[in-house]
């Protein structure tokens, strides 16, 4: 192996050499520069390897040839080496970036820059504290320098002020840091690391004060809140480039460095660590969010990632052996997608989020941004996510719950910015500067692409050799969602034909796996998926992006079903959530819905991930079957948790805004997947929730019963806001939300009917949802408007979406003949047997509302008055026809033989409740208090109804078609469909009458919330005043407040 | 207790300390507050030395003063002054980039008043 | 599965009884109602004449296919929701076609000409079609509210849902009526009762003045013929659920025409000595003074 | 209260309370009685380890070598940013060609003062950084002033231009040479930096120490030019 030493010793080599070329000589200082950065790289990478394939146990390196504590010594591990080439990496490739700014500069430059990358690597490998201060002070100088030289690029002396600001506040972090060090030498009588831990410092005499010093120092180095204004200038104004270095490989050393002073202070500075790591968090994504900058923005985050690296770091004394794989899967993701970010922002000309538009053109550098903040956000499989988990479950058995509470929290403001400028980037306008592809800028970017999806895989090893998990990166669904990445450039119908493929060939791989309960789920996740992907052939061209994202949803969907523990449950939850935010995005309009959608989703799956963590307290494993065992005090508040999450993407009331905008500004047949599919994945997970636990009780609370009246409330309110509106495709988003309150109210009952209830819900509401949807989306694609008033007799120009209308209608109201009745029945009888009775009166008077906006659906869209401009309207696309008539002939079937599904479900849940089954005799159906014979209400009607139109027909035989307009009217004639068709403000009196219901009190909950977090932000961060002595006056305030708090813990 | 030399030399570097610490707050000037800066490193290079005075010894150099036999019971500790001169050098370089970016500072803006270079902030 | 043909003669034989028995009666009833104004009002066989009248004109006017179809889906829903019900308690012949559901059915089985009907009024393009369907949907949700308590109260209160086991358990005298053993759920019905009636104060669904005849605007001739049939058969079928409900059920026919004359006094007489109330305010009268005696009555059981 | 007021005082405040941590350092601070274990360690080793009699050089340029290479480097690109950073801008008043301000005249004392001193002044430089391993003194004190006499001749004439690329060769072969050096250390002796690669020789003679008076030699010359370059490049400022 070649010593580490080297990774010094060339670069010092290079930049003395660098020295003696001739300032002309700029592309050949350049190449030295990158070989020497490369050959510095690949030394660590080399040792990198050595400790990952081999059971290597760190090495010290001596200098002088002598041992320590008596010179300085340095040492390569697995983290040394690990962030080494980090380092060593970021320097390359942001070199690489750099490469036009570097040439200009010439060789001087060149070897700051080269000095920089070694005084980084030296804070990570010396062993020595005075050492350490050297690098450091190299490292500042360097960056310093590196902002200095950079200025005239803008050559505006923003860079210069916040260099000098940056100046200043390294003259007092190194007047503490010597002090510090002198008298921790003083105290212990050396100046080694070890030796300091060893002789254990804090507690010989004025150690504990020495080595506040040089903590502090060490930790004002990590920028943290509020002694950090001068960093997030620098971030600002800095070259990107420099600013990727700054931000992953300065932040890694600062946070080793961080991570050897707390093993000289112990267990007693943990804490503080902790304190200040969150404090940080939290304050600092609390200040991203008003920031309009996007450099300053990810400054904000970076010093964000590295508080809660810090906290981490804090923990260890819970976290043990697995710090290690959690800091480093937290501080890599940080370092690599932020470095990413730093990069793109190279490419992006205007310094606004909303100048990232630019970027949509390219859909590989979509593509990268999208790698970039889920791995910030932490969702699988980045490393993040494996790291995230542990850690919360760690801090969960340790009952740290507070701390776990701050640390989901602050991660939700973080996804709140980060995906809210994706949705910038989705749909903003597109600035006209383009977005600058020199190659060696991209390849920047494509490196940390890369390198972001190799450390996923890498984390999905380790996670695997550490914990047993499954490496998420090789799941199959997932696997294949990600191969339509590859297959993008395909034609969209090319790509629709695979992916209806593969999920069908996935249902018949496992389809054995199911039991009924779950075989419900799987059909309408994977064939429902498949039938309403029927509709996505009229899509033309390459539909770049939907393929991966919808993919990406259904491998989800179909990895939540076989989820047996609590971890690959959890992967699944994210997949989807995140699959359906890029899918919801498509739409034309819908970027703050699709935001406050995946807010809404991860804040709710932050819960499902407290909860899960709280009911394993701290074992590796979980699975979802356990739950069952948990006991009081735990059992309820994991309840409460698991419920909430759940109940968040079944849009329960309180928790609904999201759904109404979201499924409504969808695409055409993003729609049916939204509402129709992926709604069930909230209620499958709340019934694997009632499975296992069952009833809790909640300070006097049954909680079972709260979920009761939440189904109920939900279910009134959602039909009450529906027949309110304009749009057909919130009406119709609203009903969801009534439909799933019933569902949800089903389960509630927790009985075998309301159970069968709630899983015919499941079915029907797949199925007449998706029809409706496509119905409504194929008119509005025609008609070019949502709004229901602009529309008006459209039933002879599109009859088939009518009929797919009308039967829907009739399904989802449940009169009989069709199947939407046999809920109505089975919840009428399972309602009996239930105790709780005064939430079913909300459930009876949402019931009929549900009438008053599928009257209006129909009749406003198809009957009515034909406007002029749609006289030519067409029939809707074929592919959006198709997969309604199958619906419609689904619904017919399941109309008559409901038995064909519900028997098996209905036995199957017999296990679970044996009592008030439904039995089946023949076609009738009986039940402990009624009976039902579908095939002969089905007959009878027909009968009857087949009778009487026979009579009319033979009386009225000769009846023709009139005109529009040939109607009795009173006293006038009338002439034009806008004024004749009555269809805006549909139901007048009703609002009057019960419109106090709807006034939107959770939607003006929610915007205050969100209010009240961007004014607290924005604030607070006037209290960053540019100032560069004023930072100093927050320094110095940061180190006595710290002062009082760590002084105060001591013994 | 404030009896040895150490802990007169050290009072003192820590005064400097805290007046160039006082001067770098105040002073709105970018070169007083790089002077200040420099008083401060002064001081803290007067703490550092101070550390390793002992009473009573002498330079750690053997010379027929000092025979390398008796250089245990007869140097002071030698490892603070090979710091402050590492300390000393870094403060230079230090002053020298601050120097540099006050020159740039006022080619830009004509003017040395750090309150006048708040552009960047919140 | 065996099927008794015989049923379906039988199921027509109440059929025609019911249909003659309403178009008297309404006729009926509407004389009374004329009278309490102190006007002469129709002759009883009115119905029939209007009736005949209408069947025998010929209409060649149609406003497309839901329009046509309207009026079949009302009478659908008339005929289908008295033959789902049994009318006679005891026996075989009148027990129509009960055994394709129970009381669920029949509750549910009413939108079904209300919604076929608003349907093909709808398609006709005339906007008081429209404006009546909203006021009327409007108005049902919170009329049905009572009376979906008042059934549930009686479901719970005697463990069935089946109507034909509800009137077995109110036999035995008077007292054993449901109007007597659950007062609070009857009363509640009867309110929503009052609701479905289309009288008033609850008819400005229909507001014979304001708006020419509400919905049925387009309808005419044999369309019209259909509806009127309706109009004599719905009513009854409607009344026959709350008999067996809440008044004992009928064992006979006399007893039958009695019992459903009461009831259908009852509207007629609340219609004649109230003024109408608009949409928002029969809401509010619904969920004030009815939901509350529902509520009650379910938490009585 | 005027604002500037309110920021002393809480100057005031914040510098208190630093106040008060130095105080509890140095209420707790007890000089030690024996030297601790690593100053004894030099003490006992340094002549025959290293062969130095100055320790702190031993200290300086061996033990902690690392360190000082590192300073030497601080050193490096602080000249290097200095260099570019005043190359790359001037005053924009003085844009080339516009009348020159009359300069004071340089006295007489001076200009030949420094003509009679600067050599001298060169001389002590060298004599203290080849005797840093005996005498007080070493690279660092050497090179300083060594870049006295060059101040003292910019001092004498301000408009005098050294090579730039003179002192960029000087600097950068004697880091070179410098981290070559610690580098050979490594491969055929104890370590990076150790300075036996030469033989330690006799305590107290010029030719001793190993390689210690060739590497703080190199460590003069080098800081000596890095000194010099930062001085040239900012009176340069001042000139044009």
């Amino acid at each position: 192996m070649v010593s580490p030493l080297y990774i010094i010793a060339v670069a010092l080599v290079a930049a003395f050499l660098l020295g003696l070329l001739k300032e002309e000589r700029r592309g050949l200082a350049y190449s030295v520069t990158l070989v020497t950065l490369a050959l510095m790289s690949w030394i660590s990478a080399n040792w990198l390897w050595l400790f990952i394939s081999t059971d290597a146990v760190p090495v010290e390196i001596y200098t002088a040839g002598t041992a320590p504590p008596f010179a300085i010594n340095l040492r390569m591990g697995l983290v040394e080496a690990a962030l080494t080439l980090l380092i060593n990496l970021t320097g390359l490739i942001s070199g690489l970036a750099m490469k036009d700014s570097l040439l200009r500069q010439g060789r001087r430059a060149m070897a700051v820059w080269l000095v920089a990358v070694m005084a980084l690597s030296g804070i990570v490998l010396t062993r020595d504290m005075f050492n350490m201060f050297v690098f450091f002070e190299l490292a500042v100088i360097a960056t310093a320098g590196l902002v200095l030289i950079s200025e005239h690029i803008r050559n505006d002396g923003l860079t210069l002020a916040a260099g000098f600001k940056y100046m200043i506040t390294s003259q007092f972090i190194s007047t503490f840091l010597l002090i510090g060090i002198i008298f921790a030498y003083h105290a212990t009588g050396t100046l080694n690391i070890d030796g300091m831990a060893n002789t254990s410092l804090v507690l010989l005499n004025g150690g504990s004060i020495a080595f506040f010093l040089m903590f502090i120092a060490i930790i004002a180095e990590l920028k943290p809140f509020p002694a950090n204004g001068w960093a997030l200038d620098i971030y600002e104004s800095a070259d990107p480039a420099f600013s990727a270095l700054f931000s992953a490989a300065t932040g890694a050393a600062a946070l080793y460095a961080a991570d050897k002073l707390l093993l000289i202070g112990g267990a007693e500075w943990l804490p503080i660590a902790t304190g200040i790591g969150i404090v940080t968090f939290v304050a600092a994504n609390l200040l991203a969010l008003p920031q309009t900058h996007d450099r300053r923005l990810l400054g904000y985050s970076s010093i964000a990632q590295t508080g809660l690296i810090l906290v981490v770091l804090g923990q260890r004394d819970i976290l043990g052996e697995h710090t290690l794989f959690i800091a480093g899967g937290l501080l890599l993701s940080h370092a690599v997608a932020k470095a990413g970010l730093f990069w793109l922002s190279g490419l992006v000309a205007g310094r606004e989020l909303n100048a990232w538009a630019a970027l949509r053109s390219h859909p590989l550098l979509v593509f990268a941004f999208v790698t970039f903040i889920c791995m910030l956000t932490g969702l699988p499989p980045f490393p993040g996510f494996y790291a995230k988990w542990e850690l919360i479950h760690l801090l969960a058995g340790e009952g740290r719950i507070a701390l776990l509470g701050l640390i989901l929290f602050s991660a939700l403001i973080e996804a709140g910015y980060l995906f809210r400028w994706f949705g910038y980037v989705m749909k903003r306008e597109s600035p006209a500067e383009p977005v600058d592809t020199a190659p060696h800028k991209t390849a920047a970017v494509l490196v940390a692409v890369i390198a972001a999806w190799g450390l996923s895989f890498l984390w999905g090893e380790l996670a695997g050799a550490l914990f047993g998990r499954g490496n998420i990166l090789l799941a199959l669904p997932l696997l294949f969602a990600l191969s339509f990445l590859l297959l993008d450039p395909l034609p969209a119908w090319l790509k629709n034909t695979l992916a209806i493929a593969g999920m069908v060939a996935w249902f018949y791989l496992t389809y054995t796996e199911y039991d009924p309960l779950r075989m419900i789920f799987a059909a309408i996740f994977l064939i429902g998926g498949a039938l309403t992907l029927l509709a996505s052939y009229h899509a033309h061209g390459k539909r770049i992006g939907f393929y991966p994202s919808a993919m990406l949803m259904y491998a989800g969907l179909a990895m939540l079903i076989r989820a047996t523990s609590t971890f690959d449950f959890f992967v699944a939850w994210e997949l989807l959530t995140v699959g359906s935010y890029f899918l919801i995005l498509r739409g034309k309009h819908s970027e703050p819905h699709a935001l406050s959608y995946i807010l809404f989703s991860l804040g709710g799956a932050f819960m499902i991930l407290a909860g899960f963590a709280l009911a394993a307290q701290g074992a590796p494993h979980f699975s979802l079957a356990s739950l069952q065992e948990l006991a009081q005090p735990l059992a309820p508040w994991v309840f409460l948790l698991l419920a909430i999450g759940f109940m968040t993407k079944t849009a329960a009331i309180g928790l609904h805004i999201w759904l109404p905008g979201a499924h409504a500004e969808a695409e055409t047949d993003v729609s049916p997947m939204v509402s129709g599919i992926l709604l069930k994945a909230g209620l499958y997970g709340l019934i694997m929730l009632l499975l296992t636990m069952g009833r809790q009780n909640f300070y006097g609370v049954d909680l079972v019963n709260a979920m009761l009246w939440i189904g109920a409330i939900t279910a009134l309110i959602g039909n009450l806001l529906a027949i309110f509106q304009e749009d057909a495709k919130r009406l119709l988003a609203y009903s969801s939300i009534g439909q799933m309150g019933y569902a949800m109210f089903g389960l509630a009952l927790m009985n075998h009917l309301g159970w069968l209830m709630a899983l015919m819900f499941v079915i029907n509401h797949y199925v007449y949802k998706s029809m409706l949807f496509l119905a409504v989306g194929g008119v509005a694609k025609r008609t070019g408007t949502r709004e229901m008033y602009r529309m008006g007799g459209l039933i002879t120009l599109m009859p088939l979406s009518f009929i797919a209308t009308l039967i829907g209608i009739i399904a989802v109201s449940g009169v009989p003949p069709l199947s939407g009745f046999g809920g109505r029945w089975i919840f009428y009888n399972a309602i009996l047997t239930s105790e709780a009775r005064l939430p079913m009166i909300i459930l009876f008077l949402a019931g009929p509302i549900a009438f008053l906006y599928l009257f209006r659906l129909i009749y406003t869209i198809f009957l009515g008055q034909l406007k002029d401009e749609f006289r030519r309207v067409k029939e809707a696309p074929f592919w959006i026809i198709l997969p309604q008539m199958i619906y419609v002939a689904i619904l017919l079937v399941v109309a008559v033989v409901p038995g064909l599904v519900l028997r098996h479900v209905d036995a199957y849940l017999d296990q679970f409740f044996p009592n008030g089954g439904l039995s089946w005799d023949g076609m009738i159906i009986t039940s402990d208090f009624g009976y039902w014979n579908p095939i002969a209400i089905m007959i009878i009607v027909g009968v009857i109804f087949m009778t009487l139109f026979s009579w009319l027909l033979f009386v009225n035989r000769r009846a023709q078609k009139v005109k529009q307009f040939n109607i009795v009217f009173s006293a006038e004639r009338p002439f034009r469909p806008e004024t004749t068709h009555f269809a805006w403000n549909f139901f007048a009196p009703y609002r009057k009458a019960l419109g106090f219901l709807t006034l939107p009190l959770v939607t003006l909950f929610w915007s205050t919330m969100t209010d009240f977090l961007h004014t607290a932000g924005d604030l607070t961060r006037r209290f960053y005043t540019g100032n560069g002595q004023t930072y100093a006056y927050h320094l110095l305030g940061f180190v006595i407040i710290v002062y009082l708090f760590g002084m105060g813990i001591q013994p | 207790m404030m009896t040895s030399l150490a802990h007169w030399a050290m009072a003192a570097g820590f005064v400097l300390i805290l007046i160039g610490f006082y001067g770098a707050l105040t002073n709105r000037n970018l070169l007083r507050m790089i002077v200040a800066f420099c008083i401060a490193d002064t001081g803290v290079n007067i703490v550092l030395v101070a550390v390793g005075h002992m009473r009573g010894r002498t330079a750690p150099i053997l010379d027929s003063a000092v025979p390398v036999a008796d250089a245990v019971s007869r140097i002071i500790d030698p490892v603070p002054q090979a710091l402050v001169l590492t300390a000393i050098v870094i403060g230079l370089g230090v002053t020298a980039m601050m120097l540099a970016y006050a020159l740039k500072l006022y080619e830009k803006k004509r003017t040395l008043d750090i309150a006048k270079f708040t552009e960047l902030k919140w | 599965m065996t099927f008794d043909w015989m049923k379906i003669p039988y199921a027509l034989l109440t059929l025609f009884i019911v249909f003659n028995f309403g178009l008297l009666l309404t006729a009926f009833i509407a004389k009374i109602g004329a009278r309490a104004g102190r006007r002469h009002g129709i002759p009883i066989w009115q119905n029939y004449i209007d009736l005949i009248k209408n069947y025998g004109q010929r209409s060649s006017i149609t406003h497309g296919v839901m329009f046509y179809l309207g009026p079949v889906f009302r009478l659908t829903g008339g005929v289908g929701l008295l033959l789902f019900v049994p009318t006679i308690y005891g026996s075989e012949m009148f027990s129509n076609l009960s055994f394709a559901g129970d009381l669920i059915l029949a509750l549910y089985f009413v939108f079904f000409g209300t919604l076929g009907m608003a349907l093909g009024a709808g398609e006709s393009g005339h906007p008081h079609a429209a404006i009546g369907i909203t006021r009327g949907l409007a108005q049902v949700t919170a009329a049905e509210l009572p009376l979906a308590l008042a059934v549930f109260a009686v479901a719970l209160q005697y463990q069935t849902l089946s109507v034909t086991e509800i009137v077995a358990a109110q036999q035995g005298g008077m007292m054993n009526w449901t109007m007597f053993t659950n007062p609070l759920a009857v009363a509640a019905a009867m309110l929503a009762f009052l609701g479905s009636m289309m009288r008033p104060p609850f008819d400005v669904v229909l507001a014979p003045q304001e708006i020419p005849i509400g919905p049925p605007t387009e309808y005419h001739s044999a369309y019209l013929a259909l509806m009127q049939t309706n109009r004599a058969i719905f009513p009854i079928a409607k009344i026959v659920i709350y008999m067996n409900l809440f008044f004992g059920g009928a064992t006979s026919w006399p007893e039958f025409a009695v019992k459903v004359f009461l009831i259908y006094l009852f509207s007629a007489f609340v219609g004649v000595c109230f003024p109408r109330f608009r949409v928002e305010q029969s809401i509010r009268w619904f969920l004030i003074w009815a939901v509350p005696l529902g509520v009650l009555s379910i938490l009585w059981v | 209260m005027e604002p500037i007021m309110i920021k002393n005082a809480i100057a005031l405040l914040l510098l208190a309370a630093v106040g008060a941590i130095f105080v509890s350092l140095l209420a707790g601070y007890m000089p030690d009685e024996q030297l601790n274990l690593t100053a004894r360690y030099y003490a006992e080793r340094t002549a025959q380890d290293i062969g130095t009699a100055n320790i702190v050089t031993a200290i300086v340029v061996t033990y902690r070598g690392l360190d000082t290479l590192g300073e030497v480097t601080v050193l490096f690109i602080s000249a290097a940013i200095v260099g570019l950073v005043l190359a790359q801008g001037r005053l924009p008043t003085n844009v080339p060609g516009s009348p020159q301000q009359p300069r004071v005249p340089v006295g007489e004392l001076l200009s030949t003062g420094s003509r009679l001193l600067t050599p001298l002044i060169l001389l002590l430089g060298i004599y203290v950084f080849v005797n840093g391993h005996l005498t007080p003194g070493g690279g660092f004190q050497g090179g300083a002033i060594i870049a006295s006499g060059m101040l003292l001749l910019l001092l004498a004439d301000p408009l005098k231009h050294f090579s730039h690329r003179l002192i960029d060769v000087i600097e950068s072969i004697s880091g070179l040479l410098f981290v070559g050096i610690g580098v050979l250390g490594l491969l055929y002796a104890g370590g990076f930096l150790d300075n036996r690669l030469l033989p330690i020789g006799t305590l107290g003679e010029l030719f001793s120490a190993g390689v210690i008076p060739l590497i703080y030699s190199l460590i003069g010359l080098k800081v000596g030019s890095e000194f010099s370059s930062m001085l040239a490049s900012l009176s340069e400022t001042e000139e044009a």
